[in-house]
């Protein structure tokens, strides 16, 4: 492992494999790669930047309305994302794409928040992923209360392997200044939660950048909360599947939080509708799509001997087929009804809202009637 | 059995931890010290640390940890020690609480129980008297109910905590002391509002801390030769307008009392509703007796400063001069 | 000149910041990247960072700094990038920015403007379409105030910025790039409502977004033969009630027309004053057109949620039919 | 100076003044006791002490609804505001009686928020002390926001010592859990600001003891922000203003903020309302007893003959005239006007209110009249 010194502080940075594709596995940091599927990370990275790529597109031909892009990002999501266990539970904000995709979530169902057909797209306790949270902070609350849930189950520390849980909550640099982000921190450390709080630093909240948020890196943070933090190359795949596996076995043992920081770049805009060029320079950019995490991973495998050729042109097509399967996919999300914003409302639909919703069906009925009839 | 407000709500929690072990309490003082109010006494002792939880001092953290802690199955049930704390909850009541079902088209349920103590006339200091219930009721997603009896306080305690819908239950501290019957048999569903008093020629329209008031206002009134019926809303959002409306029709007066301030309080929708379901019935129009739209002065003026026997008297004979 | 909103604020921001030193602009985005809207563009290169300040990402801070410098003699115009984003700052803004010229008894200035884009209509994803008017204006110590057109964006934020009390600038985000002719004069004080069309038969209220609606609903119901006066209420608190009332007295018939859900939207209030100030002149209830006491729906169906030209034509023909 | 270990973490506690009064001033942080008046300090202590007493005295009689005592924590209050410059702004809680005193606020105008006749009861501008504040957290970003004005004035680091200026901010160690204090952390921190927080920890929130917020000491949560925090001893006077005017010093120059943590305890009960023996033991409060902050500075003047006998009667004259200037005082603030809620709600007030107002005066005056017919 190697602790490269960064210019933000004098925090280590904790990198398992270097930006030239070659690993160093023991040290503060460890990982053992007979308990990695190393292909299946590199295959999840490739995926992953191909369900953003196509999701960019599908928005330039105005079938989303939006999409946060994760370029960039992908090393830190699809390690974070593999070292969960099925009864693990996620907490995303709007931009965990690769996690959604590892922990099995159908893409297509990412697409209608966007896409503007619904508000949500899946069912949170299907695969353990809760929905988007686009109010920044707010999920990490809500991962503290599940934690809070985890530990009245006797779901911690009690050394079953199936039963013990811990909560993943994911965040970016900006969220690192809500006030509720930093509650949620009391909360983990008070009582020793089993919660891994996982900070993408991409360094950018749209045109702010870091130092607007802080004088120091994030993984400090924690200290001032008393519990660990650890920063990480959040372009290592491997090194931030090691650190998230660590924090999370730690967290299901009963051994309390962690703040992980992986330090990453947002290679792209902060969404569709953003014009970076207007407060970063394209330089920057640029040496950060040198610290490419595919090429990173693409490089170890090849050098190693860890996949050939063949295994390369299979996740190629696995890529292309994932393609064609959302740009079908999206067109063919099913419209909302026009009722669908009385529905769920409340579990018991008030009389006064049935009204509303009896009103406003029949009105709509009525002007496609009338429409037709024109 | 006679009980005062704080000790049916006290029980009325009991029962829902005796008969459910999903439920669980959690605010700033509840445990050891029983809440300021002593609403909690009591039950920390009995049900554990882990069930009737003394959180940190954060109310966003209390009302954010009980949505994970719904979304794991429990049925938590916050309590904000004053009406004026709610405030940095805010963004996640809003945001998050009163949307998640929507959100998620029904996957999540969140039973999530917000106690607030509220309203004024204890002689407290600032922050300790508000009535915010029209930011909530204004907020799609909640239920927001109120009691004014401990019997009500009893019932609709454990009807919220059972509810599958996020609820603002908010207790009119004035009346915490006041004792009263109760008995267990709920007579009521949550969102339905109560006839407390029959008559024919004028409604009063009350909830929470002013229902007592307005019931000493109309035995005055009575006096006065006027046969006054008095409505208990209970339930804020949904309002129960049915038995509003079907009052009014009869009687063609109406009188709003709340504490809030008047502009945009309960008063405003209570009145577009009854005006427009009882246009042709009115003999004059809906009057508010309320807060004034001013801050919650200080203690020493609260009394004129609250809706009280005389101001309601007084509007009563305004409407009948219409 | 012909500006679009965007630009009227920009340019009205722009002078204040020219002709007060102590002014100065805060919040998420606004310097280097102008804004997410633009409508800061330009402003922190020729004013400097001091002046236009990218803040930390929390709404809390935003506003309680600027209640800070406030109290230090500046006049902070505070950004929050979208209305579903104002809810951290709401224990600022509610019990300390509303109430602090109040508990001071007036020794304390607070001349903080907090700018909020607002309203539906532009295809955006949740919480960036919302309409929160009734929280700012059901609390006491707050102006809020919205506009409709170039030349009130562009006159009533300069008003905003000179006046002493907090003000909530409202937004209509989907009116922000229609263009209008721009003066420099100020025509109307800012707690005033400006009738935008005379009439005889009916008079629709409406602000901020849904002015354009109601006024294309106007031309439609004139020529189905109704003769409609179209009221701007600009301010929402304080309620220009002369102006409304007045108008209703003559016509004898009266809509609200507003995006925020209907329970206690501003149609409440304006119905409640309505029918207390005009009760022998109405010949229909008041009727509300608005959003549904639902989140915000998904952008695929917001056209049909908001309130459009179908449906005040068709409240319009309701009213008639009284 | 001593660096005393505490239970809670291996912080080091500050301390000056020993609890059996000896002084010890050279160390990390070290006072040049020829810039002091101690007798001054001993002065404000007693005074400080007195105020509160008759104030629970006058809650008692029925005159006060209400009274937060601050007993036990009259060092750091007096330590804290001795080292204030008159431009520098402070910013309380509902519980810094010292400090108001200190700074020159009439102890007579702190009553009227507690009796009933007021929400605030001074200027602000008058003696630099804004009003108490009672939201929890609220006030450290009015804090952070004077010091951005104060920063824009150009009153920082300017080396006119009449001109730079610094802004003091008070709260709880219950406050440290609000989300708004973090986010006034972060601000200070990010930009610098000339703003010391100071945190009387004295170990409970109502009925929370200390552990319930935090598993490590207050002071350690600067670090997690980038910014300086220091432990002392808020029982020790002059190592309370010691470490403010070390901070405040720095504040002014330029320097950026501070955390001081002034470990103290709570002798009374939260307010008068309050039963702490339903939470904690009354041993426990006998062992801070014991750690008075008064007789340790009594002790050290009269061993190092600072001041004589006479001194101290004086003090007490002094003690007892303000006693009897709160009761007369208390008694005779002038009961608030009717139409007292109305007034200052707006710069301008809207026709709408001043209707409201009359009617409400007309009623009262009606309500008078009648009564009095009667
Ligand atoms: C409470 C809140 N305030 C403001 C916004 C607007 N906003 C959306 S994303 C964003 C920046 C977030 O930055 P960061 O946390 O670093 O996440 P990233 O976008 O880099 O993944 C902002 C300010 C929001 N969504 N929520
Ligand atoms: C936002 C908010 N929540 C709750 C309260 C109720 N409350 C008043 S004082 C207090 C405890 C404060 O503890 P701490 O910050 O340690 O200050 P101390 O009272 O010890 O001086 C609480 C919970 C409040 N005033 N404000
Ligand atoms: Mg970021
Ligand atoms: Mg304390």
């Amino acid at each position: 492992m190697a602790e490269v010194q960064t210019t933000e502080g004098n925090e280590p940075l904790h990198q398992l494999l270097t930006p030239d594709g070659t690993a160093e596995l023991d040290g503060t940091l460890s990982l053992d790669l007979t308990t990695v599927d190393v292909r299946a990370l590199y295959r999840d990275l490739v995926l992953t930047r191909r369900l953003d790529s196509e999701a960019i597109a599908l928005q330039r031909q105005g079938e989303l309305g939006l999409w946060p892009s994760l370029l960039g990002q992908e090393a830190a999501q699809v390690g974070a994302a593999h070292a969960l266990l099925d009864q693990d539970m996620v907490f995303p904000t709007y931009r965990e794409h690769g996690v959604a995709c590892c922990r099995g979530v159908d893409p297509i169902s990412l697409l209608g928040l966007f896409r503007g057909t619904t508000l949500g797209g899946w069912d949170p306790y299907d695969r353990n992923f809760n929905l988007y949270t686009l109010v920044i902070g707010a999920q990490t609350l809500h991962a503290v209360g599940y934690a809070m849930g985890v530990v009245r189950d006797d779901a911690v520390g009690s050394g079953d392997a199936d039963r013990d849980t811990a909560v993943l909550a994911f965040l970016g640099d900006g969220a690192l200044s809500e006030g509720e982000t930093n509650e949620a921190f009391i909360w983990a450390a008070t009582q020793q939660l089993p919660v891994v709080f996982f900070c993408q630093n991409n360094q950018w909240a749209i045109s702010a950048p870091y130092s607007t948020q802080s004088r120091i890196p994030a993984a400090r943070r924690a200290a001032g909360f008393g519990f660990p933090g650890i920063r990480v190359d959040g372009n290592d795949v491997l090194a931030c599947l090691a650190a998230t596996r660590d924090a999370l076995r730690r967290a299901r043992s009963g051994g309390g939080p962690t703040l992980i920081e992986a330090l990453t770049y947002r290679v792209n805009a902060h969404t569709t509708a953003d014009d970076a060029s207007r407060y970063r320079s394209a330089a920057e950019t640029e040496e950060w799509t040198g610290r490419d995490p595919l090429t990173r991973m693409h490089t170890f495998l090849s050098t190693e001997g860890l996949a050939d050729p063949d295994f390369f042109s299979d996740v190629d097509k696995q890529s292309d087929a994932l393609a064609e399967r959302l740009r079908t996919g999206c067109r063919a999300l099913a419209e909302p009804g026009t009722t669908l914003p009385f529905e769920h409302t409340y579990a018991d639909m008030p009389a006064e809202l049935r009204h509303q919703m009896r009103e406003h069906h029949d009105f709509v009925a009525s002007m496609e009637r009338s429409e037709a009839s024109q | 059995m006679m009980l005062s407000m704080v000790k049916a709500l006290n029980d009325g929690m009991r029962r829902a931890l005796e008969s459910d072990r999903r439920v669980l309490l959690i605010g700033e003082d509840i445990g050891r010290l029983g809440g300021v109010f002593r609403t909690t006494d009591g039950l920390q002792k009995d049900f554990g640390e882990d069930r009737v939880v003394d959180s940190p001092l954060g109310e966003a953290g209390i009302v954010g940890s009980a949505i994970g802690l719904a979304m794991r199955g429990y049925r938590p049930v916050c309590e904000i020690q004053f009406d004026g704390f709610v405030y940095p909850a805010v963004n996640q009541i809003i945001t998050q609480l009163a949307k998640i079902r929507h959100r998620s088209a029904g996957a999540v349920c969140l039973p999530v129980v917000i106690r607030i103590p509220f309203g004024g006339g204890i002689g407290s200091i600032e922050h300790h008297s508000e009535s915010p219930e029209t930011y909530f009721a204004h907020t799609a997603g909640l239920k927001v109910v109120t009691c004014s009896t401990p019997q009500d306080a009893h019932t609709m305690i454990r009807q919220a905590i059972a509810s599958d819908d996020p609820t603002i239950f908010l207790e009119p501290k004035r009346r915490y002391w006041a004792k009263g019957d109760v008995t267990d048999a709920p007579d009521l569903a949550l969102d339905k509002a109560r006839i407390v008093r029959s008559g024919n020629d004028i409604t009063f329209i009350a909830y929470g801390p002013t229902v007592d008031t307005t019931l000493q206002a109309a035995e005055a009134a009575e006096a006065q030769g006027h046969s006054v019926e008095v409505i208990d809303l209970r339930s804020l959002s949904p309002v129960d307008t049915e038995t509003v409306v079907d009052s009014v029709r009869r009687t063609g007066r109406a009188l709003v009392i709340h504490e809030a301030s008047l502009s945009h309080g309960m008063g405003a929708e209570i009145t577009a509703r009854i005006q427009h379901e009882a246009f042709y019935f009115l003999e004059a129009p809906v009057l508010r007796i309320t807060g004034y739209d001013t801050p919650y002065p200080p203690s020493r003026l609260e009394h004129d400063w609250l809706p009280n026997v005389e101001r309601i008297l007084s509007a009563t004979d305004r409407s009948f001069r219409y």
